[in-house]
This record gives C-alpha cells, sequence and structure tokens, in this order.
C-alpha cells in the first residue's frame, strides 16, 4: 500500500478525503472526469521512451524560486526509507530510482503515464522471460551534485542499505523478493557492522549493469524498481541518520540547506544533465520548503495568493473546500482528481457470513450522504469498484444497480424485513463520529440495527486488522504502491495473506475461487494481466461483496497564479514539483 | 484558560456593599446588629446582578433539563439528519446557517442537525458533568482539607505537598494525554460506549484536578477555627475528632464551601466546553458545546457561518457569565468583607 | 534565604520527580504499541520488532524510566553498530512519528508558545493592572463600572471563541491583518509582532480580566489601610499617596499573580496555538497525545510543569523581595 | 535644623491668647446604602497654643471622625461636612485639597493609634520620616535624613542612626509609636491630633509616651488634641475635656470640671466604669449598661435615653427632644447636655456618684495634678 503522508491518512479519518480528477487548469466543475483514466496504449515504455530530455512542459521557463508550504517536515528522504507520497515526489527531485513513470499531458487534458528507465536505458529486461531474473543497464553521462559518476554499486549499495534494521520505514517488496521471505532481514541485515555491500541476489557487473535474481517470479519488478529503494547511494556518502536529512544528490537539485521541521532550500544540481532524463525538468533556480503552515494557515495563505509563487502538496482546509471547488477563479488555481487511493466499508466476512446481509449492507448504503459528511465532491467520486480509476485496467461498474444515496427498501427486501444487529467500529475522530452516527441512521431505514463502537483514532488500523476483532464492519482506505489489480486485490483480498494481526485484508476475505484467480493472473504479464483484474474485481463485487466502495479520494490543493505546470500526478496523488514552472 | 483548574475564589469587586469601606470599619460594625444569614439574604435580594443572573441560571436549567420538552412542542429532536437541506457539498441551504421558521438557529454543516436542539441538549451534558464534578471536587477537597486543616504535623505537610503537586500538572496537557487513556482502559472492545460513561472520564479528570482549591481553602479555614474557644471548648469537654468535624468545624465553614462550589461550576463548564474544542470529551452522538464551537470555529470561513459561530460560542459565554455573577453575587453576599 | 531558596528547590525536584513517574506510568499503560505510531498501517511484524530493540521497548518499564531520565542528565545511545545514534544531554528521546530528536522539536516550538505566552503576558498585565488600579482609584466611576463590567465579560469568555472572534474580524471579514504566520524575532522584529498580536490580544484581554479584578480588589483594600491615611495625613499629594504608597503595598498579590499566570500560560496555550494554526508547544502536545507520541508527550509535560515550577519559585522569591516583612528561612 | 525649630518657637509665642483650633458646629455625615449616617452632629470646641483638649468616648461616638474632619481626610464623595473649623485662623471646610495638604503634617499633624498598621510597612522608618519632613521642605535627601535621626533621638529611640533604616515591623510597640510621633512632629505642627496613642501599649510604655508628649509640648507649645477612651490618660493630660456620645458632645469643660463634678449620666457612666489603683478588689465595676447607638438609628431626645438610669421617659423629654449644650449655672465654663434639672445633678452627683470609690479616688488623682 502505498503510503500517503501520515497526517492525510489521520485526516481522511478525521476531516475529509481530499482528491479527484486530474486536469490540468480546466477550471470547471470538475467531477465526473474519471473516463480519462480508461485507455493506455502500453503501460510498460520502451529504450526509446526513456531517453531524455523530457518534452517541454508549455510556456515552460527558467528561473525564479517557487515556496511550497507544508505542516510538518518530510519524516524521511532517505532513499531507504522514503515510502509516503510526497515524500517521494520531493525525493524524485534529489535523486532517480533504477525506472520512473513518464506522465504525458494529452491535448484533451489527460494524462498518458507510462513506466521508463531512469538511471536505466530502458524498464529492465526480463532475462530469462520468466519474470526471475531482472537486468539493468545504466545511461551514459549519469552524474552526481558533485560530478562523479554514478556507477552500478551504489545502486546495490542503497538495495543493500535498505535491508539495514534501521531503514525499514521503507518499501520491502525487493527485500523481500531477494530473501524469498517475508522476514527479509533475518541473516543478511545490511552494508553495516561487517555486512556485504551488495545484498544476496544482486549482482554487479561493471559500472553499467546491475542484476537482481529471485527464487520466484515477480513480473512486477520494473514497477518496484520505480520506487526509492533502487536509488543510487555511493558508501562514502552514507552519512547514516543525517541521510535522512540530506541525501546525496543524483537528481536536478540538491540540498542547499535543511532545517528540520523549519525549512529546506534545493538549488539547481548542475551536474544533472536533461539529456540523461526523461521525466524531469528543472526550470525554476530554487525550491524552498516552509514547513510549520497547517491546513487552514496553507489554504488561506494560497487563496489570498498571498505570494503567488507557492505551492503545497496539502489539501484544502476540509472546512472550505466547498467554498473553493464552486469559486471559478480559485478552481483555475488548483489541482484536483481522483488518486490512487480508494475507501471502503470492510464487512467482516467472518462474522457477517450470509452474503445477502453483505448485498443489503452494498444496496442500503447512502454513499452520498457519506460524501455530503467529507465534504462533498472535492472529498472524492463515489465509488463502486475496489480498483481506483487509476489502475491500469479499470474498468467501471456497478455491482448492484442502486442509486448512490442507496436503496433501503430494497435492501429490506433482501433481508426478508428482518431485523440485523450489527457493529461499527470507528476511528475516533469528530468528522468519524458524525459518520457513524450518519450510518446508524440512514442503515436503520434498511432494518439493520448498528451498535457504534469508537476506537481510538491511532489504534484504529491496529484494532481492524487483528483477525479476532469483534465488529461487523469498518471503514479503511487502501492505495496501490504501482498502478496494477497486483497491488491491490491480492494484498486485500486473499484469504492466505490473511495473519493474527496487522491485516490489510480486514474484510477478512477467504475465497478458493477467488484465490485460484489471483494465482493465474499474477502468473501473467503486467499488459495481459490488466484487464483480467478488472474482472476479477466485478466477479468478488457481484458474487461475495466483501466490501463495499465509498469513494475514490480525491485531491485538491490550490497553488499560486504564477505557477505553471501543475497537474496532479497519479503516481504520487499530488502535484509533481518537477515540471513546475514560474510564468514571469 | 490557564494551566490549573483551581476554581477561582479570590477577590472580584462585586457590586452590592461597596460604600461601607469608607466609614471605619469599628465603627461601621457597631450599628449592624443583624444575624449574619439575614444579612447575606437581605444583600442578595438588594443585589439587582445576582437576581438576574440568578433567574438566568434557571432558566438555563429549565431550558436544559427540559430539552426533551421543548424537543417536543418544537417538533425537532437534535439527531435528525436534515441531509436534503445541505447542498452536495454539506453546507446548510438558505440563509446564514440554514436559519429558518423551522430551524429557528440554522441547521449543523455537514450533518444537517438542528442547532438549536443540539445546543440545548449540549447545554445539558456541560452542565451534568459541571455539577456532578463540582459536587465531587468540592466534597473531596472538604474532606481533605479539613483532614489536614484538623491532623495538621506531618499529615498536613504530605497533603500540602500532594496539593502543589497536583497544582504543578499542566492540567489541560495532562487531560489530552490522560482522556484517551481512561477511555482505553476502563471500555471493553467491542461494545458501544455509553454517553455517561464518557462524560464520566472527563468528570475523572475534573475530580483529579479540581479539588486543590477547595482543599486549601478548607485547610486554612480549619487551621484557622482549630484554636478557637468553642472548638478548645468541645475538645476539652471530651468530644471525638468526628464530633467535633461534623459539629464544630463543618458548621463554620460552610460559606466558603458554598461558595467555592459556585465558582467551580462556571469553571468546569469552560473546561469542558476546552476539551471538547480540542476534541477530548464527549463522543458523537451526545451533543456537546465545545465540540459545536470547534466546528463552528472550523468553518467560520464560510458564507454565513458567523451565525454558527455567533450562536454556539455565545451559548458557553452566557452559561460561564451566568454562573460566574451568580457566584460572585453568593460570595459578596456571604462574605461583605471580600468585596472591598 | 538561601536555605529557603534550597529547600524550595528540592521540594521542586521532588515535584517534578513525581510527576515525572506519573505522566510515564501512565503513557506507558496506552494500550497502543509505539512501533505502530512508528510506521503507521502497513507496518508488518518485522520493522515492529525492529522498532522494540531500538527503543528497547520491551524492557520493563522501570528500566525505561530510569533509561529515559538517564538520557535527560547525561545522554543516551540508541541503537548499536554503524546506526547507533547519539542522544547527547538534555536528550528527551525521539518522536515516535519522524523519528527526530524530540529536543529539535522542542527547540523550534518553544520559540512560539513563549513568543505567544511573553506578548501576551506583557499585554495583559499592562490592561490588567493598569485598569484594575484605576478602577480603583476612580471608584463609582464610569471608568470603574465600564472596568468591572468588562473584566466580568473577559472572566467568562471562552478563549477558543474570543480568539475565533478575533481572527474573523481582523483577518477574514476585514482582511485588515493577513493569517498569522511565525517569523522569528530575530529573522524580523515587526512581522513577528505582526503574526502574533492576535494571540496576544486574545490572550490578554480575557487574561486582563483577572489582574483587573485582583488589581482593583487589592488597591481598594490598600486604598482603605491606615498608612494611607497616614500618608495623605502627612501632607502627601494625591497621585503620589496612590502610587507610592498604595500601589507599592497592594503589588505583592498582583505580582504572585502574574508569576502563576505567566507559568499557566506557557502550559496553556494551546488553544490560541489551536485556532491561529501555529506550531508552538501546545500544538505539539495535542497532537502528539492525539498520535500517542508519548516521548514528545512526556517531554512538553515535563517541559509545562518545570515552567509552573520555576515560576512558583520565582514568585516566592519575588514576595519575600518586595515584602521586607517576610523572612524566608 | 535648630534655627527653624527656635524661629517656629519665636513665632507661636506671639499668638498665644486666641484659640489656634476653633470647630463651631460640625457636621459629619457619611451616606450609605443602609442610611444616612450622622457620624457627628454639631460639634463645638477650641484648644489654645499649649493646652491639650481630652475627647472622650466610647467607640463609635464620633471621636476620630471629628479628628480626621479637622485634617480633612474624608473622602469628599462619601462624606457631607458641615460647620466651621479653623485653624491658625484659616477655615479648613471646603477648602481645596491642595490648600489642605500644604496644612496637613506641617499646621496639624496626626498621631494615630495603630503604628503597626499605620506606617507603611514596606518603606524603612527613615524613608516614611523623611517622606514627611521633604514635602513641607525643600532640602536634600542627606539633610532630611539627618533631621529624622534627630527625631528619632529626641523621641527617646536608642542608636537612631542604625534605627532608621529599619522597617517598622522591626521596632517595638512602644519604640514604633515613639516613631510614629517623630513622623508626625517632624514639621513642628502647631496642632498634634493625638488619637488613642497609646491604646495599644502597655502601661510603662503608656506613660513614657505621654510624658514625651508632654515634654514635646512644652518645647514647641503646640496644641494638642487627645483622643481616648481611657479617663486616667485624660486626667493625666488634659487642660479641657469633651465628652462625646452619639455624634455629640454631651459635656465640655476643663478636665477638673469633667472629672471632678460631673454633670453628665454618660460621664458618670464612664467614670464608673473604669478600674483604678485606689480602687478596692471585690468592690464590681459599674459598666454602662447597653451597647452604643447604632448612627443611622440614633434614638429620638437624648441619644443616650435607653441606657440612661436617670431619663425621664414617658411624660418626661428624654426620649422625645434633643437635649442642647447649656451652661451649668453652678459651674462657670463648664457645659452640659441633660434634660435633668441642674439640681439634680448635684443631688444625684454628690449622693451617689461621688460616694462611690471609684470616683473619689479619680477625683483625688486628679487633684494630685
Amino acid at each position: 500500500m502505498k503510503r500517503r503522508n501520515v497526517a492525510a491518512i489521520a485526516a481522511t479519518l478525521s476531516a475529509a478525503l481530499i482528491v479527484a480528477g486530474c486536469s490540468k487548469n480546466k477550471g470547471d466543475d470538475g467531477a465526473g472526469d474519471n473516463g480519462q483514466y480508461e485507455t493506455r496504449n502500453s503501460l510498460i515504455g520502451t529504450a526509446e521512451d526513456s531517453k531524455g530530455p523530457a518534452p517541454e512542459m508549455p510556456g515552460g521557463r527558467k528561473g525564479g524560486t517557487i515556496t511550497f508550504l507544508q505542516n510538518n517536515d518530510f519524516a524521511h528522504l532517505d532513499p531507504a526509507k522514503v515510502y509516503v507520497s510526497t515524500f517521494s515526489a520531493t525525493a524524485n527531485l534529489i535523486y532517480r530510482p533504477l525506472t520512473t513513470y513518464k506522465e504525458t499531458l494529452l491535448p484533451d487534458g489527460s494524462i498518458e503515464m507510462r513506466l521508463v528507465g531512469d538511471l536505466a536505458v530502458d524498464p529492465g529486461k526480463n532475462v530469462k522471460n520468466d519474470c526471475t531474473v531482472w537486468e539493468f543497464t545504466l545511461k551514459d553521462g549519469l552524474k552526481y551534485e558533485d560530478g562523479s559518476p554514478i556507477k552500478a554499486a551504489d545502486i546495490a549499495y542503497g538495495v543493500a542499505r535498505a535491508f539495514a534494521p534501521e531503514a525499514a520505514a521503507g518499501p520491502h517488496y525487493i527485500q523481500q523478493w531477494l530473501a524469498g521471505d517475508k522476514n527479509y532481514n533475518a541473516t543478511y541485515k545490511g552494508p553495516y557492522n561487517g555486512g556485504a555491500k551488495v545484498p544476496p541476489g544482486v549482482t554487479v557487473d561493471g559500472d553499467k549493469k546491475i542484476t537482481f535474481t529471485f527464487n520466484s517470479p515477480h513480473c512486477d519488478m520494473p514497477f518496484a524498481a520505480a520506487m526509492t529503494t533502487t536509488a543510487p547511494v555511493p558508501e562514502a556518502k552514507d552519512t547514516k541518520e543525517a541521510y535522512d536529512s540530506v541525501p546525496f544528490s543524483s537528481g536536478p537539485y540538491k540540498i542547499k540547506s535543511h532545517t528540520r521541521g523549519t525549512s529546506m532550500e534545493l538549488v539547481r544540481n548542475e551536474h544533472w544533465d536533461p539529456s540523461t532524463d526523461a521525466t524531469r525538468h528543472q526550470y525554476p533556480d530554487s525550491f524552498v520548503w516552509k514547513f510549520g503552515s497547517d491546513i487552514v494557515a496553507t489554504t488561506n495563505r494560497l487563496k489570498t495568493d498571498e505570494d503567488p509563487n507557492m505551492a503545497t502538496y496539502a489539501g484544502v482546509d476540509p472546512a472550505q473546500s466547498a467554498a473553493i471547488w464552486t469559486d471559478p477563479a480559485l478552481r483555475k488555481r488548483s489541482i484536483a482528481g481522483s488518486t490512487q487511493f480508494v475507501w471502503y466499508l470492510n464487512i467482516n466476512t467472518q462474522r457477517v457470513t450470509d452474503v445477502n446481509v453483505r448485498k443489503a449492507l452494498n444496496i442500503a448504503f447512502d454513499k452520498t450522504h457519506y460524501q455530503q459528511l467529507n465534504g462533498g465532491p472535492p472529498a472524492g467520486e463515489i465509488a463502486s469498484t475496489v480498483m481506483s480509476p487509476t489502475t491500469a485496467g479499470y474498468k467501471k461498474f456497478d455491482a448492484f444497480g442502486v442509486p448512490p444515496a442507496g436503496d433501503p427498501e430494497k435492501a429490506k427486501t433482501l433481508l426478508g424485513g428482518k431485523s440485523v444487529k450489527l457493529t461499527y467500529a470507528y476511528g475516533n475522530t469528530p468528522v468519524g463520529q458524525q459518520i457513524a452516527a450518519a450510518i446508524k441512521e440512514d442503515l436503520a431505514k434498511a432494518g439493520f440495527d448498528i451498535e457504534l463502537v469508537a476506537v481510538d483514532a491511532e489504534r484504529y488500523y491496529d484494532v481492524i486488522g487483528d483477525k479476532a476483532n469483534k465488529y461487523d464492519f469498518y471503514i479503511s482506505g487502501w492505495g496501490a504502491d504501482w498502478p496494477l489489480g497486483s497491488t491491490i486485490i491480492p494484498p486485500t483480498l486473499d484469504g492466505r495473506e490473511i495473519t493474527d494481526q496487522g491485516n490489510y485484508n480486514s474484510a477478512y476475505f477467504d475465497n478458493a475461487e477467488v484465490k485460484t484467480e489471483i494465482d493465474r493472473i499474477m502468473k501473467l504479464p503486467v499488459e495481459q494481466a490488466a484487464p483480467e483484474w478488472a474482472k476479477l474485481d466485478q466477479k468478488i463485487m457481484t458474487d461475495y461483496a466483501p466490501v463495499v466502495p465509498l469513494l475514490y479520494d480525491g485531491a485538491f490543493s490550490l497553488y499560486g497564479s504564477n505557477i505553471g505546470g501543475a497537474y496532479l500526478s497519479k503516481v504520487s496523488g499530488c502535484v509533481n514539483p518537477a515540471s513546475l514552472f514560474l510564468k514571469s | 484558560m490557564s494551566g490549573t483548574m483551581e476554581p477561582m475564589v479570590t477577590e472580584t469587586a462585586g457590586p452590592g456593599v461597596a460604600v461601607m469601606a469608607e466609614i471605619p470599619e469599628a465603627e461601621a460594625r457597631k450599628f449592624v446588629g443583624l444575624s449574619p444569614g439575614k444579612l447575606a439574604w437581605r444583600r442578595l435580594k438588594r443585589d439587582k446582578v445576582a437576581f438576574w443572573s440568578f433567574v438566568t441560571v434557571v432558566v438555563m436549567f429549565v431550558v436544559a433539563y427540559g430539552a426533551p420538552l421543548i424537543s417536543l412542542l418544537y417538533g425537532k429532536d437534535y439527531t435528525t439528519m436534515n441531509s436534503d437541506l445541505l447542498d452536495a457539498y454539506g453546507r446548510p441551504l438558505g440563509y446564514l446557517n440554514g436559519v429558518s421558521g423551522e430551524h429557528w438557529l440554522g441547521i449543523q454543516i455537514g450533518t444537517g442537525r438542528d442547532v438549536f436542539m443540539q445546543m440545548i441538549y449540549g447545554m445539558r451534558t456541560s452542565m451534568t458533568i459541571s455539577f456532578v464534578s463540582a459536587v465531587g471536587a468540592i466534597f473531596f477537597g472538604v474532606v481533605v482539607g479539613i483532614i489536614a486543616g484538623y491532623f495538621g504535623g506531618w499529615i498536613d505537610a504530605i497533603i500540602s505537598w500532594f496539593i502543589d503537586f497536583m497544582l504543578s500538572f499542566p492540567f489541560l496537557i495532562f487531560a489530552m494525554a490522560a482522556v484517551p487513556i481512561f477511555a482505553n482502559v476502563v471500555v471493553g472492545e467491542a461494545k458501544e460506549v455509553p454517553g455517561w460513561i464518557n462524560a464520566s472520564f472527563l468528570i475523572m479528570v475534573f475530580l483529579i484536578f479540581g479539588w486543590t482549591g477547595t482543599a486549601r481553602l478548607v485547610r486554612g479555614q480549619v487551621i484557622g477555627l482549630r484554636e478557637r474557644e468553642f472548638v478548645e471548648a468541645a475538645r476539652a469537654s471530651g468530644a471525638g475528632p468526628m464530633h467535633i468535624i461534623f459539629r464544630q468545624l463543618l458548621p463554620n465553614v460552610w460559606a466558603p464551601i458554598l461558595v467555592s462550589f459556585s465558582m467551580a461550576v462556571p469553571a468546569f463548564i469552560a473546561a469542558e466546553a476546552a476539551l471538547s474544542f480540542l476534541g477530548i470529551g464527549v463522543l458523537e452522538p451526545t451533543p456537546d458545546l465545545g465540540r459545536l464551537v470547534g466546528q463552528a470555529v472550523a468553518t467560520m470561513q464560510l458564507d454565513g457561518m458567523w451565525m454558527y459561530l455567533l450562536v454556539t460560542g455565545g451559548a458557553v459565554f452566557l452559561l460561564v457569565l451566568a454562573f460566574n455573577l451568580f457566584g460572585d453575587a453568593l460570595r459578596d453576599a456571604l462574605d461583605p468583607k471580600s468585596s472591598r | 534565604m538561601f536555605r529557603f531558596l534550597i529547600r524550595r528547590i528540592l521540594l521542586a525536584v521532588l515535584t517534578l520527580f513525581a510527576i515525572s513517574v506519573v505522566a510515564f506510568g501512565l503513557f506507558f499503560a496506552v494500550p497502543a504499541d509505539p512501533a505502530t505510531t512508528m510506521c503507521a498501517r502497513g507496518c508488518d511484524q518485522v520493522t515492529k520488532d525492529q522498532i522494540h530493540a531500538r527503543l528497547h521497548l520491551d524492557d520493563p518499564i522501570y528500566v525505561q524510566y530510569f533509561d529515559y531520565m538517564k538520557g535527560i542528565f547525561v545522554g543516551r545511545e540508541y541503537g548499536a553498530g554503524d546506526w547507533k545514534r547519539d542522544c547527547p544531554a538534555p536528550c528527551l528521546g525521539f518522536s515516535f512519528r519522524t523519528d527526530e530528536p524530540v529536543m529539535d522539536i522542542v527547540k523550534r516550538s518553544l520559540p512560539i508558545t513563549v513568543s505567544i505566552a511573553i506578548g501576551a503576558w506583557i499585554f495583559e498585565l499592562l490592561i490588567g493592572v493598569t485598569a484594575g488600579v484605576f478602577a480603583a482609584l476612580r471608584r463609582g466611576t464610569v471608568f470603574d463600572k465600564l472596568a468591572i463590567s468588562l473584566s466580568l465579560v473577559g472572566a467568562a469568555m471562552p478563549v477558543f471563541f474570543f480568539a475565533a472572534i478575533l481572527l474573523y474580524v481582523f483577518v477574514f471579514g476585514t482582511g485588515i491583518l493577513p493569517f498569522p504566520e511565525y517569523v522569528p524575532i530575530s529573522k524580523n522584529p515587526l512581522a513577528w509582532a505582526g503574526a502574533f498580536i492576535l494571540p496576544w490580544l486574545s490572550l490578554a484581554l480575557i487574561n486582563a480580566a483577572n489582574h483587573s479584578r485582583l488589581g482593583r480588589a487589592q488597591m481598594l483594600e490598600t486604598l482603605s489601610e491606615d498608612f494611607i491615611r497616614t500618608a495623605r495625613a502627612k501632607g502627601l499629594r494625591k497621585s503620589k499617596v496612590s502610587l507610592r504608597h498604595a500601589l507599592r503595598a497592594a503589588i505583592n498579590p498582583i505580582v504572585t499573580m502574574a508569576g502563576l499566570s505567566l507559568g499557566g500560560l506557557l502550559g496553556g496555550a494551546v488553544i490560541t496555538e489551536s485556532v491561529f494554526g501555529m506550531q508552538g508547544l501546545g500544538m505539539q502536545t495535542v497532537t502528539a497525545a492525539r498520535e500517542l507520541n508519548m516521548p514528545l508527550v512526556m517531554a512538553t509535560v515535563l517541559i509545562a510543569t518545570v515552567f509552573i515550577v520555576v515560576a512558583n519559585i520565582v514568585v516566592d522569591v519575588a514576595y519575600a523581595a518586595l515584602d521586607p516583612r517576610v523572612r524566608l528561612s | 535644623m535648630t534655627t527653624v525649630t527656635e524661629a517656629a518657637a519665636a513665632a507661636k509665642d506671639t499668638t498665644d491668647e486666641a484659640p489656634y483650633l476653633e470647630v463651631e458646629n460640625l457636621t459629619v455625615r457619611f451616606k450609605t446604602e443602609d442610611g444616612v449616617v450622622r457620624a457627628v452632629d454639631g460639634v463645638d470646641f477650641s484648644v489654645q497654643r499649649g493646652r491639650t483638649l481630652g475627647i472622650v468616648g466610647e467607640s463609635g461616638s464620633g471621636k476620630s471622625v471629628t479628628s480626621l474632619a479637622i485634617l480633612g481626610l474624608h473622602n469628599p464623595k462619601s462624606a457631607t461636612i458641615g460647620g466651621r473649623v479653623s485653624v491658625g485662623g484659616t477655615d479648613v471646610v471646603g477648602l481645596s485639597e491642595a490648600r489642605l495638604r500644604k496644612m496637613r503634617g506641617k499646621d496639624m499633624s496626626m498621631i494615630f493609634q495603630d503604628p503597626l498598621t499605620s506606617l507603611h510597612p514596606y518603606y524603612k522608618i527613615g524613608t516614611q520620616i523623611v517622606e514627611a519632613y521633604r514635602i513641607h521642605h525643600d532640602v536634600s535627601k542627606s539633610d532630611a535624613r539627618k533631621r529624622a535621626i534627630e527625631m528619632l533621638d529626641r523621641v527617646g529611640i536608642p542608636e537612631p542612626a542604625k534605627r532608621v533604616d529599619q522597617y517598622p515591623h522591626e521596632f517595638s510597640g512602644g519604640m514604633r509609636q515613639r516613631a510614629m510621633i517623630a513622623m508626625s512632629l517632624v514639621n513642628n505642627p502647631d496642632l498634634i491630633i493625638a488619637d488613642e496613642p497609646t491604646t495599644a501599649l502597655d502601661v510603662t510604655v503608656q506613660a513614657q509616651i505621654l510624658e514625651l508628649l508632654a515634654d514635646l509640648q512644652r518645647e514647641f507649645r503646640s496644641a494638642i488634641i487627645m483622643i481616648t477612651h481611657d479617663l486616667g490618660v485624660v486626667s493625666q493630660v488634659a487642660d479641657d475635656v469633651l465628652v462625646m456620645y452619639g455624634g455629640r458632645s454631651v459635656e465640655y469643660g476643663s478636665a477638673a470640671q469633667v472629672l471632678r463634678s460631673p454633670h453628665h449620666p454618660y460621664t458618670w457612666g464612664l467614670l464608673n466604669s473604669v478600674p483604678t489603683l485606689y480602687g478596692s478588689a471585690e468592690e464590681d465595676l459599674n459598666p454602662i449598661s447597653g451597647n452604643p447607638p447604632s448612627l443611622i438609628n440614633i434614638p429620638s431626645g437624648c441619644a443616650f435615653n435607653p441606657r440612661c438610669k436617670y431619663a425621664m421617659l414617658g411624660d418626661g423629654p428624654c426620649d422625645k427632644d434633643v437635649p442642647q449644650l447649656a451652661p451649668v449655672a453652678s459651674d462657670e465654663g463648664h457645659l452640659v447636655s441633660c434634660h435633668l434639672p441642674e439640681g439634680e445633678r448635684i443631688t444625684i452627683l454628690n449622693e451617689e456618684i461621688l460616694t462611690s470609690s471609684h470616683l473619689q479616688s479619680r477625683s483625688e488623682e486628679t487633684d494630685g495634678e
């Protein structure tokens, strides 16, 4: 699961889910944009796609300083620890992984996303064609901020660092695949304290070639390689703990200063060669991050256009989002659209075994009311599928054919008129409380008798992730780490993923038919698998209804009037700083 | 509010018996020959502010505890979510925050519930919590104060240090940290937490921090009384500690205790509202004033929502003001010297 | 004097110690696992175990407490080997949330809280004491009645309501002031003051009520004292009687209250910070308490307690310095 | 400073005959919530230089209010002052605060009852005396300090140079009163009002203080008003005596007249209620029964009538008409306000009062003076 800023996760439980759409400055109402993701020629790009320089942004111009407002500092900038999407969006300015996503703005305002080679010349070579051995070759002319060349061994060292227990905050995909074990650092604990500089399963051939060998097939490796785990770290520059604040630059910008919790300044890295980079730009002279501006303050500053060169990753203050959403002048200075996140009502299938009750919940649930309580359309669009519209192969369907506001009468019929007593658990926040009260009232119309249990918001995911929990249904969100069904359906709906605690499959859905289907699709090449995931999504919803999809999480944030090149990145779910420029 | 929550029992120049002081006190004392109780009642009756604050307090009681009846007459309840009266973004339709003949004070943003009903039910919550806390805190304070004052010595030393210790606790910070912990420890899982349990967490926090002021006050009074003739006399005639405490000491400290109580109630109302404002306090669906203000502050920038802020914040203000004024008047009446 | 101070400080240390024990015990009694807090959702058991090992979370609580206190006085080390982290004294641990040294968080949020508290304190004393003293001197006049009424209003006004009204009137309604943004005083004193003017006013006007009530009552009390009559009988002019004699004698309780008020402000600026969106220590505490970020909560509780305890000592010393009758022994 | 003292003394010699202080028909009323308090109601008296007037009465009889009225220390907002008060020829009733202020401390000065509360607790004794001196004398601080030490020495405080830097709470009661006197006399005032200056002191110290005052009076020829409820003190120091009751003067005359042949039942009561050294221990004291009257509700007629053994009630005038202060025909200069016919008063005095050992001994004491 891709993590949004932790604060944002808390906010979703508390305030509003913010986001949706993806168009650049369309300035219209922004609702109903989700069709734009549906067609994709090719998800994985070629070596040609991977060549620099990146096509100029329309109107792109060099110079100036862009200021980002943010409440908290980036908890991590160390490539081994970066996981939260805003961290990686920023890290994307500073260092480069093996592969990356190339987002092309199409004339109709939509975005075409393609995985391309970043440091590597292409998105990886499936050496044996069985997805067990992946080989990456580095481009020529790659340099660090001090002018020294980027070597394959540095990437191996970067991956090795990710094995260190101290760096456990980052994603674990590649480590687990290399180790062939979920507990990836049981034996190899990184290059520290005498450990090998190259992790087991990785081989470095000269300065340009790095190979990853896995015990089992992992066709998603090109996508996993787009995470910061594969960013190069020269051993000599590894400052360990301090690296988290000031990583060594291989990208278009380098860190000039970083005062924790106060500010960070990025300036141009003169040794970065645009001809080696297919996705990044280097328009502003510098970026400045100012920390300590909360969501209300940030919204007010951007709303008044106090400084036209300002931008933020943060969403709009939920209390004001409606007013800003409906103000055409402000909408022109905003990015809005769906992110990779989807919010669900998980039905605990261990407890609610009657599929008709689950279907009745799907039918009776008033999603419009839920959306309204979260602040209306800016919070996100009403969902009906497990997979987000940003997923490759996404296909819209509605398994029950009821209006978004639900159909309590129909649900009542399905329940046979009997009263069903269920327990709803929710994270204890002001909006969480209101939503709970609303759910109780709305579902009562269909004959449900709902008991409300407040759970400490911070422990919420622990509680619902406990297999033995005593609740019948609860809300949670899921965001894919890369835009494939393989990071959505297997982790959340595969019965084999269920453990005693820390479950993502918090519907505890365990179905043989679905498991077989998952195994089949997992072996397919990425391009073929995409539509199959969508089909499975529809099958699960129609036949088993283990969840009630609620909203496709919406991103909605403002930026200053002098900022150009802003669009909602499908990769991060927020603005992409690497494309921004100042208009004057 | 400040770090501690000790109800204010100092000063205040209320109206009332002000002019007396000009005459040398010895002379003033001579010609007022009424009993203290009668005198207090006379002063209280004559004090217009006291009268009106008392009326306000009574009205608030009636409104808060008669809320179900008012709900019946008004034709609305505090739970119904009028989502049809909200736009797609959850904002109330119509004027201000949805003020109409149907909903006199408008409806809540987001949920669409009637603000007037939420408010008077919220008042009931606030007042219940404050009263129970005040009764408990004063009782606890009196007991500790009497023990410390009466027995003196090392018992007094320990209690006095403990009071200092409690007063050094940053109340607000501690309450923020402790309330969720109480909730976790006391309530088992998979059970809907009834409103009263929730409220009792707050009451518990108020009890823990609220007794110190009274204890200090009573301790001081008791130390003063302990050596007085009538107590000495009772002791000399062989009366036990219980007799002395209940028959000799308590009757003589009831006035400051009453004043303490009258000042503790508004202090707790304000503290409860502050905690709820910060999101620590009673939960939905139990209505609460501080939480309403919190929502109003968060949304005050939206068109017409100032009304929501004014109504909810004003309610807290009036509630505290009325209780404060009444407490002041009571204190002035019971202890004219305090209002020099 | 010296012996009094020593005893007072020892007592304060005992209080601090007791509070640290209670706070530590309470916060660590929370059922939530700090490791979960540290890696949010998506935390696998491996990661949790590693966090536990690194923060010694599996040690008995008294060992953890001892280590924590040791860290404050002599510093401590987290982890071992190449990634060993040094946390020099005074070490308040690392934030469960961001892994940042708590000391760093304190260092950057304390100035905000101190700015709010000191500024508000100065304003509230200026406004409150002046109003109270003048009300007493002009007793029965319109000014006196106004001061009494306003102080009654102030005493009943919830800070969050008043702060919101100020914000609405000066920022959102009229746009006279921009939305407050913290600027260090060292960078731009004017911008600093501009950012804090509303927080100051919102706290000062409300707290001034207490000072003016106390100031008025104290002045009235001293004005009726015999020595004031003596001073007038000497032929002193009224202004001198009021200021040199009456105010001098009334100042002690006012100073006491002022000291306690400052301690309270430093520990209780939370609501103001919350309304104005300032990342002071108070807001850090609210967030930390909500996130069960215990090291940060612990630190803020300790710091707030230190403020209150120190304020108490300072008040006692000031009392002795101001009143020749008080002997500190 | 001796030059100043001598000059002042010389100046005083020339104005010997006319009374320095004249009070005519003085009334002081306070408005309170409970009604109007008639604290002083039509009082007349005068004092010459070098002479001492004793004002006697219970608490609440209006003694202290009278003295504060002379200094103009009542709050004009709550107190209404009527009548004429002439100090050294200046009428001080209705005089501007600024002019009054210049007279206070210099022309008229006051020694207060309780020196502990009447001295500022936070200032050193010296500072307070220096302040009093510098208000009326434009001298440097060091000169004023010398004067303060001199005054402390003069009132009999040992080691004055050291004591000058001490705080009131570091002084004993008697020393404090001496310091108070030093402060009051630092400007050589012509009129000294001493409000129960010895009440709080033990007998030995009391005697010393009275002695001191007498000495100082001899030296400076000041007029002194000695307010007290202690007839012993009065008999010791006063030339004239004014007895007050319920805000009015009930008897006025020379010390010998009032103390040896009192004509007012209240004065009799006062004399009877005082124990003396010469009284026998077995003999009961005879306190005046009842309480002093409420000044809001002064009894109709003679204010003393509810407590008066000899009151002529019913048909008599005592509870109907307010008696006027009238001369005693048989005793020149002796004034009394009583409805009892003079003959009857003399009879009672001779047959009941003078036979009591109290008054006997008291009279003897006065004789000895």
